[in-house]
């Protein structure tokens, strides 16, 4: 399955990209997050959700469609 | 998610004072309207281990958060009973002192507006997916934590 | 009664949205503002017994209503950690869509906001002797009472 | 003791003035309310706080200024 994941903030700044798309073979979010920390290590001590489909999941949600996005703490207003 | 269209919420760099006295005008012909009760949130130039924030430079996932806004606007007029009800937030680059954030409630009646003014910007800053990052006078910058 | 100067909070006739916006955009120079609230009354064309308010008429006893006005921001200054406040309210006749009532606080933090604007709106109309005077269309009327 | 009295809104249009000058001799608000009640009998079944010397008072508080005012239930904003 090909992902289209998106990166905002802080987490852009570490994959120095805001979009990439991705062949995905496993399940759930955290296999893709799996691969990602493999991808970016930096990623991994930073605090964030994953959106799936522009809804936030658990970790343990199954990928059914492939808008992902990673986000930052939220900071609007 | 209802099937009414989205609005976009999201407009380039500051609000200006101005387009919010121009709102609360439009408003003049809705004479059911009694109560009126808006928020603005302004950048403050906070100071950080001796750096001054000059600007919030807002980016947003545009389409969840249009989404997510649509959603609070909902839950807003299902709970409570107002007539009419806006927001806006800035994308791109509000300098300390300059307004990013408007949220402007109408009812009948004044005791509403308080708590539903009070609700869709918590729920706003809760759920809303906005990224400001703090530009600071030498160029320096940090991403910016709602508390 | 605090020695400070007792404003004068009254204003012939109708608030604009005009003054509303120019009231904000004063505050951009206040850079450690993070928030501002404000609640903006509005006179309603209720419909009493088959006629339409078309406007009300504001009487006051001026001077204890300014010195109410005066307690009620000396309070609210000593309990929520504002920045500042303005009060605005009118005297004589104000047409149904129109404002009468301008309140304004400001303050770093946005939860204060909420909480001191809703604080001094329900002080204002329990505690400062204002009567308004709705007035028919057909030159009849009566005296309102705030619910 | 000479005593200026004020009437507001639907008060005023009983009285039919807006203010008076009026000698008073006994003590409390009550005796004061009744002598008012006297001139204007319509004032009897109307709702109203008064005000002495800029503060609403109880009926049986004594009158020590000549600042006296009838003030129907508020209505402002």
């Amino acid at each position: 399955m090909k992902l289209n994941i998106k990166y905002f903030g802080l987490l852009a700044e570490i994959t120095q990209c805001s979009e990439e798309t991705l062949s995905f073979s496993k399940e759930t979010v955290a296999d893709l997050l799996a691969e990602l920390f493999q991808k970016y290590p930096d990623l991994q001590s930073k605090d964030f959700q994953v959106a799936h489909q522009q809804e936030i999941v658990a970790k343990q949600t199954k990928i059914t469609h492939p808008e992902i996005a990673l986000l930052p703490p939220f900071s609007g207003g | 998610m209802s099937e009414k269209k989205i609005k976009n919420v999201f407009v380039r760099g500051a609000i200006s004072p101005a387009f919010i006295g121009e709102s609360i005008a439009k408003h003049q012909s809705k004479t059911e309207i009694g109560a009126h009760a808006i928020f603005a949130g302004q950048v403050r130039a906070d100071v950080i281990e001796g750096k001054t924030v000059s600007a919030i430079e807002y980016t947003a996932y545009e389409e969840m958060a249009n989404a997510k806004f649509h959603e609070i606007r909902e839950a807003t007029f299902s709970s409570y009973d107002i007539t009419c009800m806006h927001i806006y937030h800035s994308l791109g680059s509000v300098a300390s002192g300059e307004i990013c954030l408007f949220v402007f409630v109408s009812s009948p009646r004044r005791k509403i507006v308080f708590k539903a003014l009070e609700f869709v910007v918590e729920e706003i800053k809760a759920k809303v997916p906005v990224f400001g990052k703090e530009l600071f006078e030498d160029q320096s910058h940090q991403w910016k934590v709602n508390s």
